[in-house]
């Protein structure tokens, strides 16, 4: 680069959840020196409450969010600056899965059986919406909050189905041996293929220091390329932020997700205003939103590196 | 140096006194707490997704009254049993720890091992072992607080003045008459600050089991303003948790000072410091 | 001399505090009907000798037979804080087994006898020093009314209610063949009122001189000669006084 | 009826005796329990993902010794300073309540609020004020464990004997000096059983405050084995947290038994049951 | 009659125990250097009186003057548990602000005095009842040398203690002037102790009667005629009883 820095940029990315695939572009670029190309140091900080806040507030700069968390976030009364800039996965990979003993096969058959839920409105909401869809009655389900740390055991004590990420739960099952049925929630509803997860940052890094945006992307744009490529390398890098996991697991996620990644997409990152203003209008909707939102404002793609590759 | 003979206890001022000297200076605070929460709030200081404003914050509270009473009476159907039982669980260790050295040795790691595991971890087993529902969630609380009722009641029975201990035996007092006339007396001090704790803790408890999986209560509520970011809603529903487990505290304190009248500092030696 | 009934006996006991001997060759017997004083110096061990006598300090050697059960009054008054004078005093009623108000009203007669009238439901936190004291006492004789041990039962008490308590004590001795072992710091109360008079000399380690005779057992009735009977208290002090002092 | 002089103190085999008495009961009950588990796992009755095969944990435990015993340091890191500061805030607050009464009144509710909000809201509030870092965790481990040690002090220095205060009080003593010799040590075995409570909850604590973005410790360790479904190596990392725990209550017990020498019983008084 | 100085006085002084009054119109002056004992019956007021002329019980009505610091002895004996025997007694060197070791020092060489050699290193628990309270007697004494108000300090001791230390006290108030208050139980160690002497009728509620001289002021070293002495001590012994019993 002509206009060197003479200081790096120290910033925090506040992950969204435990490490895991959906991440490994990120770990990758900093492992092979692409932030430091740029001119930025990245500290990873894990936990799985609140980092929309910590984006909103400046304690990191970056974070990952699902789409529908920036939305809600967007269109509370505090009013929380996070704004989306790029997709991770391009179609949404979670759905209701259910042990195939249970003959779950379509959200009909829903009705009589127990739901396994994470104490939120929106699974609800998805649930209501695909059973409405099929004329099922939502009523004829019986809603717990699930206890079992994972779906697998929820499945063998409480419950008949939940809500999971295919690219995690759902391979688990496969490695595991759990024969399993799943419902993708776009296969019944199309409004329901969002982008979960997303990278976002707050109005105020875009307003002060758009080019730190566009660095970090660019860096972050050449990870994700490199994970598709190299799955081995990119669960290496994971494995070395995250250690002791399971590794046949992460591999195993890794190569579902390599083809989605950029997927039916121009490039990396991509997001498309009508899957944004779709889901926005749903969840409007179905009242999960405070007031009515610009969904235009809410997330921006102009940072991305964009077609000509990072 | 003159005395003056001052009969407090015909004093009619005196318990409306001490009853303001005890509650309006917390009040006071609050109400200083909350001005300055509400101008740090307006004036942009603390963002509103750290600390929602006081006026936003009781706005919630009166809007959803009945939605969040209804939720608070589901965790208290879970945190009142749960205190009894804790209490009652608490109690139980206790003595059979007290009166059982070998059942002491075996139990007493097991009981400590008990409280380090988080709650969030413990839970699947419960309901491994004893399914899905409020059966697990009540255990949840118990295991919460029974721990500080069990250790305090338990150096408070070992505490007990030997003397006195000798004077029972002296008198061949059947251990189930020792406890009952010397042991647990002289333990209620101890007793109390367990249950005290554990009053205190009852109400999170009953919170912590409904978010590791149980039923709907005032903490599923909060946790989904929560996720829905809808602050003002979420201090509410914290606040509606600070009220019940206040009640417990309350109740608590209010059986302590009944339970142990011969405590009470006999009239003229309330104050013991010594003049110029 | 009539066939006596022992109702409690020691022989040949030894008792240690960590390496110090503190008693040795102890040997004692108590008859039916008897009241036998224990004098010593203070820190010789008289309230250990009680505390193996009636089994409460175990870790003794030698042999105690105990007759019957014993009333044990100890040397602190151990009054229960949390109960009231009364239900102090009729706590071995409740022991027993009976409610809290038959208990009650069976002490109760008692109280103006030790002169606790009118303090019936105080705490013992609002009793004077010797009115706890008395409640001890009366909580002892209740317990037992055959045997008692009582560790200095009228250090505290002025020389009236002293005198209350000896009168109302040797008649009820008289009356129902009490059995009392006293330990007692004054000596003109032990000749008052004891028939024996045993004397823990100077240790450690300290033991038991013979005994003393002070009241002949045939004819309590009769009494004897003014003078001699001085004379004889006399000696008896002297020599009670040489004991005491005396290392052995 | 004879007796026998035994002085307890001098059998070789009595302390070795009494260890065993302590240990061996304990052990033999986790034996059995891990033996039962194991039969489970082994015949198919408890599937792994519900809970994993004690064989398949100790293999884990060895195979990511090194591993874990990393994370864990770094939750010691948080867990040590925070119980000794909690102790040291404990204390304080008690000092201060039962010296001001007004400060008594005023800040005991907001002591008994601080406690029942769960320490899963509060914590990431905390985060958010102290921003993600050491100083969060510390806070929130204090936050769970000074109010144990709080609540017990208070309640053993106000219980203090009334007539050994009057003593006192007649030697002129001042506060200070009525504090350092009388009440503290009366209070010795209710601040114990403060600190016993504390010492169980304070890795538990730290665990918690990594979870909400504190830092990496053995306890975002664990999260990651459950959320990777590795579950063996998953309840590895909660024998850590037992571990670290236990060796917590541990050094407090030790500290409790060195530091009260006068509770000794005294020889030859050790067994007050009376024989028959 | 020589000038006194009054070290302590009380004047008019009434103590109500909630509605009931217990001590009232109590007049009382001790002089420096005087020994004045306070006989009554049990449970009459001796110990309260004794918490109001300290400052203890400052829920009473009257005056009173105190003329220096006071050591007071408490009727129980009051050791702190935790604290071994020499750590007790050296209290009042620690509370001045001395070191632990100095203290120790300070205290140690009196231990004799009271029969307390050899158990400098006891706990309370480890001790006699006698022990203690001499350990308490002592812990007074060595607080405050001027001024010691004295709630039964011989109670729970032989005679031959007892005598050891009476003549301590005696000796040591000639040599320093020391003023004493008193409460005894026991006539005739008032009479052997004291200059004047109070008894507290009986109640409730209770008063003083006007103080009976035992010693001269004047020519204190002058031995009385033997038999006059017996015939005065006889009397005075009949008055006190006398006193104790009546009610005023
Ligand atoms: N627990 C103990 N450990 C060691 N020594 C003790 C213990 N208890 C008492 N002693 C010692 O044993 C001796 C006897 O004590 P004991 O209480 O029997 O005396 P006593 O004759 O009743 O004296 P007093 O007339 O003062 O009540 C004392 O010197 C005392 O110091
Ligand atoms: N806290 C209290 N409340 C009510 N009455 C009390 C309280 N303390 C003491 N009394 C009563 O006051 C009276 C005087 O008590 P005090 O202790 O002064 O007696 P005393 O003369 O010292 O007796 P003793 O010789 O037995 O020690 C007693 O009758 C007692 O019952
Ligand atoms: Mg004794
Ligand atoms: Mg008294």
């Amino acid at each position: 680069r002509p206009e060197k820095k003479p200081e790096v940029d120290r910033i925090v990315f506040a992950l969204d959840w435990t490490p895991n695939t959906n991440h490994t572009g990120l770990f990758l670029a900093r492992d092979r020196g692409y932030y430091a190309l740029e001119g930025i140091e990245v500290e990873f900080r894990e936990s799985d409450m609140d980092f929309i806040e910590m984006v909103a507030g400046g304690s990191a700069q970056f974070g990952m969010a699902a789409q529908e968390q920036v939305l809600q976030a967007r269109a509370s009364t505090a009013g929380i600056p996070v704004v989306a800039i790029a997709a991770i996965v391009q179609h949404n990979t979670s759905g209701f899965a259910s042990p195939l003993g249970r003959g779950i096969e379509s959200p009909e058959d829903f009705e009589g059986n127990t739901y396994s839920g994470w104490g939120t409105e929106l699974e609800l909401a998805f649930l209501r919406t695909l059973m409405e869809k099929q004329g099922a009655d939502f009523d004829q389900v019986s809603i717990i909050n699930q206890s079992a740390g994972n779906f697998i055991a929820s499945m063998e004590i409480e419950a008949d189905f939940a809500w999971i990420y295919y690219g995690w739960d759902g391979i688990n099952c496969e490695l595991e041996d759990y024969p399993i049925n799943f419902i993708l929630l776009q296969s019944i509803e199309p409004d329901l293929d969002f982008y979960s997860p997303v990278i976002i940052t707050s109005e105020r890094v875009i307003e002060e220091n758009p080019d730190l945006i566009r660095r970090f992307l660019k860096a972050t744009a050449r990870g994700y390329l490199d994970a598709i490529t190299d799955p081995q390398g990119a669960v290496d890098s994971l494995e070395k932020v995250a250690g002791g996991l399971d590794r046949q697991l992460l591999l195993a996620s890794q190569l579902y997700l390599n083809g989605r990644y950029i997927d039916d997409a121009p490039y990396w990152g991509a997001m498309r205003s009508e899957t944004w203003i779709r889901f926005a209008a749903w969840m409007q909707e179905r009242d999960l939103l405070d007031q009515p939102i610009d969904v235009g404002a809410a997330f921006d793609t102009s940072f991305l590196p964009g077609e000509e590759g990072p | 140096m003159r005395l003056f003979s001052t009969d407090k206890r015909m004093n009619p001022t005196n318990a409306g006194g001490r009853f303001a000297l005890r509650v309006l200076p917390p009040l006071l605070l609050v109400v200083i707490l909350i001005a300055a929460l509400q101008l740090l709030a307006d004036t942009g200081v603390i963002r509103h997704y750290v600390l929602p404003a006081p006026g936003e914050v009781a706005r919630s509270l009166v809007q959803d009254f009945a939605v969040m009473g209804n939720y608070a009476l589901c965790t208290l159907r879970i945190a009142l049993p749960g205190f009894l039982l804790s209490a009652l669980t608490g109690t139980a260790f206790a003595l059979l720890m007290d009166r059982f050295i070998l059942l002491s040795h075996t139990a007493y790691p097991f009981i400590v091992i008990s409280q380090t595991i988080p709650t969030l971890v413990i839970t699947p087993v419960i309901v491994l072992i004893f399914g899905y529902g409020d059966m697990a969630s009540l255990i949840v609380v118990i295991l919460v607080c029974f721990f500080p009722v069990t250790i305090n009641l338990l150096q408070g029975l070992r505490s007990v003045d030997d003397d006195l201990l000798q004077m029972m035996h002296t008198m061949g007092a059947s251990r189930a008459a020792i406890l009952r006339h010397l042991k647990f007396p002289a333990s209620l001090p101890s007793f109390f600050a367990g249950i005290r704790i554990s009053s205190t803790y009852c109400v999170m408890a009953a919170v912590l089991a409904e978010w590791a999986g149980g039923g709907e209560g005032i903490g599923i509520y909060m946790l989904r303003m929560k996720r829905s970011f809808r602050y003002s809603a979420m201090f509410a529903s914290i606040l509606w948790i600070i009220a019940l487990s206040l009640i417990f505290y309350a109740v608590a304190l209010f059986a302590e000072r009944f339970s142990m009248p011969w405590r009470e500092r006999p009239a003229g030696q309330t104050d013991r410091r010594s003049l110029s | 001399m009539t066939a006596r009934t022992i109702v409690l006996s020691c022989e040949n006991m030894q008792k240690y505090y960590g390496q110090q001997l503190i008693l040795y060759d102890i040997n004692l017997e108590l008859s039916q009907g008897e009241l036998v004083s224990i004098l010593g110096q203070s820190g010789t061990g008289k309230t250990t000798l009680f505390n193996v006598l009636t089994g409460m300090d175990q870790d003794a050697s030698g042999t105690v037979f105990r007759g019957s059960r014993i009333g044990y009054m100890l040397q602190k008054d151990m009054l229960l804080p949390w109960k009231r004078l009364i239900d102090n005093v009729a706590l071995p009623f409740v022991l027993a087994g009976e409610s809290k108000k038959t208990a009650r009203g069976k002490a109760e007669s008692y109280l103006s006898v030790f002169g606790l009238q009118g303090l019936a439901y105080r705490y013992p936190s609002q009793l004077s020093g010797g009115q706890r004291r008395r409640a001890a006492f009366l909580r002892t004789y209740l317990y037992s009314r055959n045997l008692m041990l009582l560790d200095e039962p009228f250090t505290g008490l002025d020389a009236i209610t002293r005198g209350q308590l000896y009168e109302w004590l040797l008649e009820h001795k008289e009356k129902l063949g009490i059995s009392i072992l006293l330990i007692t710091h004054d000596i003109e109360e032990a000749i008052a009122l004891s028939d024996r008079i045993y004397v823990l000399s100077q240790g450690p380690p300290s033991t038991l001189w013979p005994p003393l005779q002070v009241k002949t057992n045939s004819g309590a009735d009769e009494k004897p000669d003014p003078a001699k009977w001085r004379e004889q208290t006399e000696n008896l002090r002297e020599e009670i006084r040489r004991r005491i002092f005396t290392v052995i």
